[in-house]
C-alpha cells in the first residue's frame, strides 16, 4: 500500500491552475522524485500536500492511511509527514537546539497545562528530549552550535539544520524542496549521502524535488514529472529517460543547435 | 559598456556576491548563467542599483554607477528587464509601457516609440487596453520587454526571459531578443536555460555561489563538456546528456 | 555596567545550579525586606510606587508573552487589564466575595475575554491584528464608561481590599508583598513558559508561520494561548489594581495612553525579552513619577523617547543586555576552543 | 420610538456628511499603506495638526478660508514628508527595502502620536478653539431637516478632492508613478522613478488630505488637541471597511462608517456610537480581511 | 547578605532621583492636585500657587510660612490618587486641596480619610463626594443637588416642562443631569421629553438634535464639559431649533470656553454656578479686574472664584489653628485645621452665598456652599456678558 496517495489534486489561484488532477503514490521505503520546470506546481504540490495550501473540492490525499485532504499543515506533521523548504525557514533567531527542539515538537510527551506548570516530568522529559536532538546534531554535524543562533550559520550549515529539523519529526515521510539549491556540486553530493544515511537511520521515505537531474537520476526510485500542473509521466528513472512525452513537452524538441540559433537570428 | 571589477555584495549580513569580474562590449550580446540560488539575480540587482555594493566598482559607459541610486542609473540608459510575473497586474497594458518612458520628457519621440514596440510585439497593440494581468505568460513577458525598451535604453539586461514559458514561446522571445540586439542595444541576459542563451549569445559567463566559475566565448561553452555535466541542472542544454548517461 | 549585569547573570547562574529555585527564593526573600528599605531610604511613598511598578510589572511580562514570544501585535492589552479589574471589584461589592475569591474568577473571565481579544489573530496578521486589537481594547473602555453597572462616570467606588481572617491588606507595605509576590510568580512562570515546549512554539510562530504548522504546531491554538495566558496576568493585575486601596476604578485609567505607556515599557526594556519588560516597568513607572513636576514636556518626552528607541535601539536595554550575554558566551567558547586546539 | 422616514432620511444625510471625511482622512491612510505598507497610527494627530493650522491661517493671518485650506494642506505635507524622512524611513529601511516587517513600525507610530499631539497641546494648549468661517451660504432645508452649510461644503469639497485625486492618479504621469511604486518599488526603481522622493510624495499627499479634512471638520466640530484619536479610528475603520488601498472603497468605507454609527445613535444608543465603529471593523477584519471593495489588497505572509 | 543589600540600595539608588524626606519643620505644607492640563485649569492652580505666594510676603501665617506643592492629576483617577499619596506620605502635608475633577476627588475622599489629612476641594460638584461620610473632607463649591434644585424650580415656572436632556459621560454632568431629572419629576411631575447619553467627548450632536427638533421641547438641558457643551450648543441652532426653546446648561455653562467657543450660539442659555462675573459687589469687581489684570482673562470664571474662596478659607483657618508644627506633632496639626475649617463659619467672599462648614461628617456640614445663582449669558464670545437671574439660599439637606 502507498504512504502517499494523490487522487484528482488540483489547486488553482485566482484562474490560474497551478496543480490540476495529479495522482501521485509513494511506496513506502522509496526515494520518489519529482522534477519539472519552474512553475510547473512542485512547490504547490508540496504545499497541498503538507496542508500548507488546501485543495480545491474533488481532491484527495492519503497519508498512511489517513484521509488527510482537509487536514491542516499541522495535523499533517502530528501524522508524520516533514518537509523542507526551498527557502529553509528557518526560525532564525532561536538556537540551533530549539529549532530542532521545534520539529520534535508533536513528539512532546506531556500536556500544555503541564508545560506551563514547569513539574518535574516536564523538565525530566525535556532533558531526554535535549539529549536526543543533540545527539541527532551530532549525526548531522551540527553539535558544536547547538546553542547560536540559526541565523548566525553559513548557508551549508542552515541546509543541514533545515533538515535536522525536518528529521527532528520521527518523519514516516520526508518531503525535500530542492535541497541542492546553491550548493556546489561537491557540496551537493555530500547532502545526498547525508540524506540517504538519515533515510537509512531513521527509515524513512522520502520525496524529492530537485533541478539536478544528476542527482534525481541517481538516487530516485521512482520520478514524477510534472508540467503546467499536470503528471506527465511516472516511473524509474529508465524509463523517464527515454518517455517521449517528458522529451517532448517538458524538455523541448530536439532540434540541433544550428536550427535554433538560425531560428533565433531570423535566418 | 559595462565593466564590474571585484564586486561584493549581498543582503545584511549575507553576503551573497564574492569578487564578480564581468565586461560586456557595446553592442555585444552576452549571457549570464547558472542555477537556482547561485547569485546571478543579485548579480543583476546589484548593478541596477537595488542591491548596494560593498566593495567594487561598476562602470557603464564611461561612468561609475556603483553607489548610484536606481533611477539614477536607469536615467544612464542601463535599464533591467525583470522577471515576467513583475508587470504591475492592475495597470493597463499601455500603462505598463508608458511607465517605462517615465524617464523620458520627449513626449513627442516616445509616442512614436510606443508604435515601434507594438510594431514589434504586435499582440500587445491588440490588447493595450486590457489589464496586465490578465495577459498570458509570454505576453507579459513580451510586456516586460517592450516596457524596457520605452526607456531608449543603451544597454538591456534582461532576467530570466525564458522562465515559465513553453519552449515555442521562448523561441519567439528570444528571437525577438536578437532583434533589438541588432537596432544596437547591448544586451545581459541570465538564464537558466542553458542552452537557448547560448546559442543567442556572443560571449557567456557563469556563475556559482557567488563567483564566475567559467567565462568564455558562447561557441566554445556550448561544446564544452565539463559545462554540461557538472554546472547545468534541469536545463535543455544538459538533459540530454543526463538522460544518456 | 554591561560586563557588571553580565556577571551578576552568571552569579546567578552558577546560584541557580544548587537548585532551580534557589534564586527565585533569595530574591523573594530579598525583596520582603524591600518596603523596610525604601521606607528608611526614601519614604513611605515610595513603596506605594513600588506597588504600582509590581503591577505594571505584570502586564508587561504578560504583553511580552502574546507580544514578544508570540509575535502577535496586540493593543488591546489595557483591555484585559480593565476587565480584569471591574470584574474582580463588582465580585467583591455586589455579591461580598473575597478577594481571594473574585481575583480568581476575574482572572477567569478576563481569560474569555483573552480568547476573544485573541480570535482576530487567527485570521489577521500586523497592522490589522494591531487595528483589531485596538477597538476591542477600546470598545473595553467605552463599555465601562458608558454602563452604569460596569462604574460609568463616577467610576467603582470603595471597593474592598483584601483580607486575611480579620486582618486587612491596606497598607503600602503590606499590600506590598501581595504585588510583589504575584510579580515573582508571573516573572517565574514567564519563564517556566518561555523554556517549555509551548514557549518554543510561541517563539516558532513569532519567526516563522508556516515552517511552525508544517513542524506539527498548531498556530491557532497557540496563539490563541498566548492571548489567554497573557490575559491571565493582565486579570492578575487588574484585580490588584482595583483593590488596592483606596479601591477606586474609572474608566480613564484604561485609555489608550496607558497602553502607550506598557507599550513604551516592553520597548524600552526590549521586545521578548524578560527581565527587559521587568526593567522597563520599573523606570518607567519611576521616571514618570520622578518628572511629574515637568508634567507639561512629559508626554512629549515619553512620545519622543518612543520613537526614538523604536528607531534607533529597537532591542531595547534588555535586548543590548542579551547580545552582551550572547557575545560574552561566544567568546568564552572560541577561548575554550582555542586553548583546546593549541 | 416612532420611526418615520423623514428622520430615517435626516440620519442617513448626517452620515453621509460626515462619512465623506472619515473617508478622506481614511483615503490617506489607505495611501499610505500601499505606498509604504504601514498603518499610520499618528495620521489622526497629522489631521489636528491641519485643523489647527487651518485655524492660524484664517484666524489669525486672515488668509481666506479656501486659501487656508490649501496652506494648511501644503504645510502638513510639509510636516508629514518631514516626519517620514527622519524617522519612518529608517525602519522601513532596516526592515529592508521599503517594506517593514514586525510591530516596530506600529509602535513608533503610537510614539510620534503621542508626541505630535503634545506639540501641538504646547503649542496650542489643551482648550478648544472655535474655528468660524461664514460660508455665505444659507443652510440647505430638506423637508424638516436642516443641512449646516458647513456640512454642505464638507460633503463637496471632499468629493471634489476625491475626483481631483482620481484624476491625478488615473490620467498624469505622475499619478502613474505613484500607483507604480504604491505597487512594487523595486520595479518602480527599474523604471527610472525616484522612489524614495515618491513614497515622501505620497506621505505628503495622505497628510494633506488629512488636514483638509481637519480643515473642513473644524467649523463644525471646533478644534482641539484632541481631536485627532477619534478621527483616526473612524477613518482606520472606513479604510478598513472599504479595503486598504482602495480608492473609491474608502470613500464609500467612510459613508458606511457614517451611516452605521449615526444610525446606531439613533435608534439602539447614543452613548454607545464609538463602538459601532470599532464593532463594523472588527466585523469586516473578521469575515472578509480585504474590505468591501479591496479587490487588490496585499496579502501579508 | 550585606552585598545584597548595597547591591539592592545602589540599584534603587541608581533609579530614583533623590527627594528630600525629612521636611523642614516650621513650616506648613500644603498639598495640590489640580488638572493642570486645560488652559483655565493650569491657570486655577497658578491663582492658588499665587495667593500662596502673597500670604507668604505678608508674613505668612502667624508666622509661618507655606510650603505648598501643585501636583497635576490630568482628570485621571489613578494619578490623582499617586498624587495624593506622594503629598501625604511623602510631602507629609498638612493640607490636601484638591481635585478639579469629581472622578479624582471620589477616590482621594477614601485616602485622605483613612490617612486623616484634611482634604479641601475647590471644585468639584458630584454630590455623592461629601455622601461619603469622611470626616475629612471639605467642599467650597456649590454641591450638584443644589443647582439641579435651583434650575427646576426656575426651568418649570418660567419656561415648560417639555425638556430634553443632553448628558454627557463625565461624573460631574452625569450628576448634574440626573438630578435635574429628578428635581424636575419630583417639583413640577415632569418627565424627560428626550433624553441622550452621550460620550464625554462627544462631536456630533445632529442625530440628537433632529430628534428633539420633532419632539417639539420647551428647552434643551445639555449637561457637559465646557467643549462639548459648547459643540452642541452650536449644532442645536444650526439643527434648526428656534431661540423660542432654551437652553440651559450644567454648571460647566460657567467656563470661559463655553462662551468662546459657541460664540452667538451661548446667547440666552441659562445655568446655576456659584459666582457670576456681572456681580456688582466691589469684592467682585476687584476679583474681575485682579483676574484680567494677571491671567489676561476677561472674566473669570466660578472655578476662579472658588478657587479664590478655597484660599481665603484655608487662610482663616489656618490662621485659627494652634499649630506646632514639628515632626512628631503632624497628626495633631493636622487635625487641628481639620476643626478649624470646620469651624470656619458664614464666611463671606467671593461665593454666591455664605459659606459654612460644621464638624459633623454629613453633607450638610460639608458642602460649603448652599446659594447657587441662576446665569444667563447675554453675548457670547471671548468678551462674553452675563446677568444674573437670581440668587437662591437652599435648605442644607435638599437633596439628599
Amino acid at each position: 500500500m502507498a504512504l502517499l496517495e494523490t487522487r484528482g489534486l488540483s489547486k488553482s489561484f485566482g484562474g490560474l491552475k497551478a496543480v490540476s488532477g495529479v495522482d501521485l503514490k509513494v511506496q513506502p521505503g522509496t526515494v520518489h522524485g519529482l522534477i519539472g520546470p519552474n512553475g510547473s506546481g512542485k512547490s504547490t504540490f508540496f504545499n497541498l500536500v503538507t496542508g500548507v495550501y488546501q485543495p480545491d473540492p474533488g481532491s484527495h490525499i492519503e497519508f498512511d492511511g489517513h484521509d488527510i485532504t482537509n487536514l491542516q499543515a499541522h495535523g499533517i506533521a502530528a501524522l508524520g509527514m516533514a518537509r523542507t523548504f526551498q527557502l529553509l525557514r528557518l526560525f532564525s533567531e532561536m538556537t540551533v537546539l530549539e529549532n530542532v527542539m521545534v520539529g520534535n515538537h508533536c513528539k512532546t510527551s506531556y500536556g500544555i497545562v503541564e508545560s506551563l506548570l514547569g513539574t518535574s516530568r516536564v523538565r525530566q522529559a525535556d532533558q531526554n528530549m535535549k539529549e536526543e536532538m543533540l545527539d541527532l546534531l551530532e549525526f548531522i554535524g551540527l553539535a558544536n552550535f547547538a546553542d547560536i543562533p540559526a541565523g548566525e550559520l553559513s548557508g551549508g550549515q542552515r541546509r543541514l539544520l533545515a533538515l535536522g529539523r525536518a528529521i527532528a519529526m520521527k518523519p514516516k515521510l520526508l518531503l525535500l524542496d530542492e535541497p541542492g539549491a546553491g550548493l556546489s556540486p561537491v557540496n551537493v553530493d555530500k547532502l545526498m549521502e547525508t540524506i540517504l544515511g538519515l533515510k537509512e537511520r531513521y527509515e524513512l521515505t522520502v520525496v524529492v524535488v530537485e533541478h539536478i537531474l544528476k542527482v534525481v537520476m541517481s538516487t530516485c526510485e521512482t520520478i514524477s514529472v510534472l508540467d503546467h500542473g499536470q503528471k506527465i509521466a511516472e516511473g524509474p528513472p529508465e524509463m523517464i529517460k527515454n518517455d517521449h512525452a517528458v522529451i517532448e513537452a517538458y524538455l523541448g524538441r530536439e532540434l540541433p543547435d544550428d536550427e535554433i540559433r538560425n531560428a533565433i537570428r531570423g535566418q | 559598456m559595462l565593466n564590474i571589477k571585484e564586486v561584493h555584495s549581498g543582503y545584511g549580513k549575507l553576503k551573497i556576491l564574492r569578487g564578480i569580474n564581468l565586461n560586456v562590449p557595446q553592442g555585444g550580446v552576452v549571457a549570464l548563467l547558472g542555477g537556482n540560488g547561485t547569485g546571478k539575480s543579485t548579480l543583476l540587482k546589484t548593478i541596477s542599483g537595488l542591491v548596494p555594493v560593498m566593495e567594487g566598482s561598476i562602470e557603464f559607459d564611461g561612468q561609475i554607477i556603483s553607489g548610484k541610486k536606481p533611477h539614477e542609473i536607469v536615467r544612464s540608459g542601463l535599464v533591467q528587464v525583470t522577471q515576467s510575473k513583475e508587470a504591475y497586474p492592475a495597470m493597463t497594458v499601455e500603462e505598463n509601457l508608458m511607465l517605462g518612458a517615465y524617464t523620458r520628457s520627449d513626449s513627442s519621440v516616445v509616442r512614436a516609440d510606443l508604435e515601434r514596440v507594438y510594431e514589434f510585439f504586435p499582440v500587445l497593440r491588440q490588447r493595450r487596453k486590457v489589464l496586465s494581468g490578465t495577459l498570458s505568460g509570454g505576453e507579459v513577458q513580451m510586456l516586460v520587454i517592450g516596457r524596457g525598451l520605452m526607456a531608449k535604453p543603451k544597454m538591456l539586461m534582461l532576467d530570466e526571459p525564458s522562465a515559465a514559458l513553453a519552449p515555442k514561446v521562448v523561441l519567439e522571445i528570444f528571437s525577438n531578443i536578437y532583434k533589438i540586439s541588432q537596432t544596437g542595444v547591448t544586451i545581459l541576459i541570465v538564464e537558466q536555460n542553458v542552452r537557448m542563451a547560448l546559442l543567442l549569445a556572443q560571449y557567456a559567463y557563469i556563475i556559482r555561489d557567488g563567483v564566475i566559475m567559467i567565462e568564455g566565448s558562447a561557441e566554445d561553452l556550448i561544446n564544452d563538456p565539463s559545462v554540461k555535466d557538472s554546472f547545468l541542472g534541469g536545463t535543455v542544454a544538459n538533459t540530454k546528456k543526463s538522460l544518456n548517461s | 555596567m554591561i560586563s557588571f549585569i553580565t556577571n551578576f547573570a552568571s552569579a546567578i547562574e552558577s546560584l541557580a545550579k544548587i537548585h532551580r529555585l534557589l534564586p527565585w527564593v533569595i530574591a523573594y526573600i530579598l525583596l520582603l525586606f524591600l518596603p523596610n528599605l525604601i521606607t528608611a531610604t526614601f519614604g513611605e511613598y515610595y513603596v506605594d510606587l513600588a506597588n504600582r511598578c509590581c503591577l505594571f510589572i505584570l502586564l508587561a511580562v504578560g504583553l511580552n508573552i502574546v507580544k514578544g514570544f508570540c509575535g502577535q501585535v496586540t493593543v488591546g492589552h489595557i483591555g484585559l487589564y480593565a476587565i480584569g479589574a471591574v470584574t474582580s471589584a463588582l465580585l467583591a461589592q455586589n455579591y461580598g466575595l473575597p478577594f481571594w475569591l473574585s481575583a480568581p474568577l476575574a482572572i477567569l473571565v478576563t481569560c474569555c475575554a483573552g480568547l476573544v481579544v485573541g480570535l482576530p489573530s487567527v485570521r489577521l496578521e500586523g497592522a490589522y491584528l494591531a487595528l483589531a486589537t485596538l477597538g476591542l481594547g477600546e470598545s473595553v473602555r467605552i463599555m465601562i464608561a458608558v454602563t452604569p453597572a460596569l462604574g460609568s462616570s463616577t467610576g467603582i467606588m470603595m471597593i474592598p481590599a483584601p483580607t486575611i481572617g480579620d486582618y486587612v491588606i491596606e497598607s503600602f507595605d503590606h499590600y506590598f508583598y501581595l504585588v510583589m509576590t504575584a510579580a515573582i510568580i508571573g516573572i517565574y512562570f514567564s519563564f517556566v513558559i518561555l523554556n517549555s515546549s509551548t514557549g518554543r512554539a510561541f517563539k516558532a510562530i513569532r519567526e516563522d508561520v508556516i515552517a511552525a504548522s508544517v513542524s506539527g504546531i498548531n498556530v491557532p491554538f497557540y496563539k490563541l494561548l498566548a492571548f489567554v495566558i497573557s490575559a491571565i496576568y493582565a486579570g492578575l493585575a487588574g484585580a490588584l489594581f482595583a483593590h488596592m486601596p483606596p479601591g477606586y476604578l474609572h474608566h480613564n485609567n484604561f485609555t489608550v495612553i496607558e497602553m502607550v505607556t506598557l507599550l513604551l515599557m516592553v520597548v524600552l526594556g526590549g521586545i521578548g525579552n524578560i527581565w527587559g519588560g521587568v526593567v522597563g516597568a520599573i523606570v518607567v513607572t519611576v521616571i514618570y513619577d520622578q518628572t511629574k513636576d515637568y508634567y507639561f514636556y512629559q508626554p512629549l518626552i515619553f512620545g519622543i523617547t518612543m520613537v526614538f528607541l523604536v528607531v534607533f535601539m529597537p532591542r531595547g536595554i534588555g535586548g543590548v543586555i542579551e547580545q552582551a550575554i550572547v557575545k560574552r558566551k561566544f567568546i568564552e567558547k572560541h577561548e575554550e576552543q582555542n586553548l583546546g586546539t593549541s | 420610538m416612532d420611526f418615520d422616514f423623514g428622520s430615517l432620511l435626516a440620519f442617513i444625510i448626517f452620515g453621509v456628511t460626515i462619512g465623506v471625511v472619515y473617508g478622506i482622512v481614511a483615503l490617506g491612510i489607505s495611501l499610505i499603506y500601499s505606498g509604504l505598507d504601514i498603518v499610520h497610527f499618528a495620521h489622526g494627530e497629522i489631521y489636528m495638526f491641519g485643523a489647527f493650522l487651518g485655524l492660524v491661517l484664517s484666524q489669525q493671518i486672515g488668509i481666506p478660508y479656501p486659501g487656508a485650506m490649501i496652506g494648511a494642506m501644503i504645510l502638513a505635507a510639509l510636516l508629514g514628508m518631514f516626519i517620514e524622512r527622519v524617522f519612518y524611513r529608517r525602519l522601513t529601511r532596516s526592515g529592508g527595502g521599503y517594506t517593514v516587517s514586525g510591530m516596530g513600525m506600529i509602535i513608533c507610530g503610537f510614539g510620534m502620536s503621542v508626541a505630535l499631539m503634545n506639540v501641538a497641546f504646547l503649542i496650542w494648549g489643551a482648550d478648544a478653539e472655535p474655528f468660524p468661517v461664514d460660508f455665505g451660504i444659507e443652510p440647505l432645508e430638506i423637508n424638516d431637516i436642516s443641512i449646516p452649510p458647513s456640512y454642505l461644503l464638507t460633503a463637496v469639497v471632499s468629493l471634489c478632492l476625491m475626483g481631483i485625486l482620481n484624476y491625478f492618479l488615473r490620467y498624469t504621469k505622475i499619478g502613474l508613478a505613484v500607483r507604480a511604486v504604491a505597487h512594487n518599488k523595486d520595479i518602480a526603481f527599474l523604471m527610472g522613478i525616484n522612489v524614495p522622493l515618491f513614497i515622501s510624495l505620497i506621505f505628503g499627499l495622505a497628510c494633506a488630505l488629512a488636514a483638509a479634512a481637519g480643515v473642513l471638520v473644524g467649523p463644525m466640530q471646533s478644534v482641539q488637541v484632541e481631536m485627532g484619536y477619534l478621527m483616526l479610528m473612524k477613518a482606520f475603520a472606513a479604510a478598513v471597511v472599504g479595503g486598504f488601498g482602495s480608492l473609491p472603497g474608502a470613500l464609500i468605507g467612510g459613508i458606511l462608517v457614517g451611516i452605521f454609527e449615526n444610525l446606531g445613535a439613533a435608534y439602539i444608543s447614543a452613548s454607545h456610537k464609538d463602538i459601532y465603529a470599532f464593532l463594523l471593523l472588527i466585523l469586516v477584519l473578521m469575515y472578509r480581511p480585504a474590505g468591501l471593495f479591496g479587490i487588490v489588497a496585499k496579502v501579508k505572509a | 547578605m550585606r552585598n545584597w543589600t548595597k547591591f539592592l540600595a545602589g540599584l534603587a539608588a541608581g533609579g530614583f532621583v533623590l527627594s528630600a524626606t525629612a521636611a523642614l519643620a516650621d513650616e506648613i505644607r500644603v498639598g495640590i492636585t489640580m488638572r493642570m492640563v486645560s488652559e483655565n485649569g493650569q491657570k486655577y492652580g497658578q491663582m492658588v500657587m499665587d495667593e500662596i505666594g502673597l500670604i507668604n510676603e505678608a508674613g505668612g501665617i502667624n508666622g509661618h510660612q507655606i510650603k505648598a506643592t501643585l501636583m497635576n492629576d490630568e482628570c485621571k483617577s489613578d494619578k490623582g490618587v499617586a498624587n495624593a499619596n506622594k503629598l501625604i506620605f511623602q510631602e507629609k502635608v498638612h493640607l490636601l486641596i484638591g481635585s478639579t475633577c469629581s472622578s479624582v476627588s471620589l477616590p482621594i475622599v477614601d485616602v485622605t480619610a483613612k490617612a486623616q489629612v484634611p482634604q479641601i476641594i475647590p471644585h468639584s460638584t458630584n454630590s455623592q463626594i461629601t455622601q461619603k461620610g469622611s470626616a475629612w473632607v471639605f467642599r467650597v463649591p456649590v454641591s450638584g443637588r443644589f443647582y439641579a434644585g435651583v434650575n427646576a424650580k426656575y426651568v418649570g415656572e418660567n419656561i415648560g416642562k417639555k425638556i430634553a436632556y443632553i448628558c454627557a459621560a463625565d461624573a460631574a454632568s452625569q450628576n448634574d443631569c440626573d438630578a435635574m431629572q429628578a428635581q424636575m419629576k419630583s417639583q413640577h411631575g415632569a418627565d424627560p421629553a428626550y433624553v441622550a447619553q452621550v460620550q464625554e467627548k462627544e462631536v456630533d450632536f445632529r442625530t440628537h438634535m433632529q430628534k428633539i427638533k420633532s419632539a417639539g421641547v420647551d428647552g434643551i438641558m445639555v449637561a457637559a464639559l465646557a467643549e462639548t457643551m459648547s459643540r452642541a450648543l452650536i449644532q442645536s441652532y444650526e439643527a434648526g431649533i428656534g431661540t423660542d426653546v432654551r437652553r440651559i446648561g450644567s454648571s460647566s455653562a460657567s467656563n470661559a470656553p463655553v462662551p468662546k467657543i459657541s460664540g452667538d450660539a451661548v446667547k440666552g442659555v441659562f445655568y446655576a454656578a456659584a459666582y457670576s462675573n456681572a456681580d456688582t459687589r466691589p469684592i467682585a469687581k476687584l476679583f474681575n479686574q485682579m483676574v484680567k489684570d494677571r491671567y489676561g482673562i476677561h472674566a473669570p470664571d466660578h472655578d476662579f472664584s472658588q478657587a479664590y474662596d478655597l484660599i481665603r478659607i484655608v487662610e482663616i483657618a489656618l490662621n485659627n489653628s494652634d499649630l506646632k508644627l514639628t515632626n512628631s506633632s503632624l497628626a495633631a496639626d493636622r487635625t487641628a485645621i481639620r476643626d478649624a475649617i470646620a469651624n470656619v463659619k458664614n464666611y463671606q467672599g467671593l461665593a454666591s452665598g455664605p459659606i459654612s462648614f460644621c464638624a459633623a461628617a454629613t453633607p450638610q456640614c460639608r458642602d460649603g456652599n448652599k446659594t447657587p445663582v441662576l446665569i444667563a449669558y447675554k453675548k457670547g464670545g471671548e468678551a462674553f456678558e452675563t446677568e444674573v437671574l437670581a440668587r437662591v439660599n437652599m435648605p442644607e439637606d435638599f437633596g439628599l
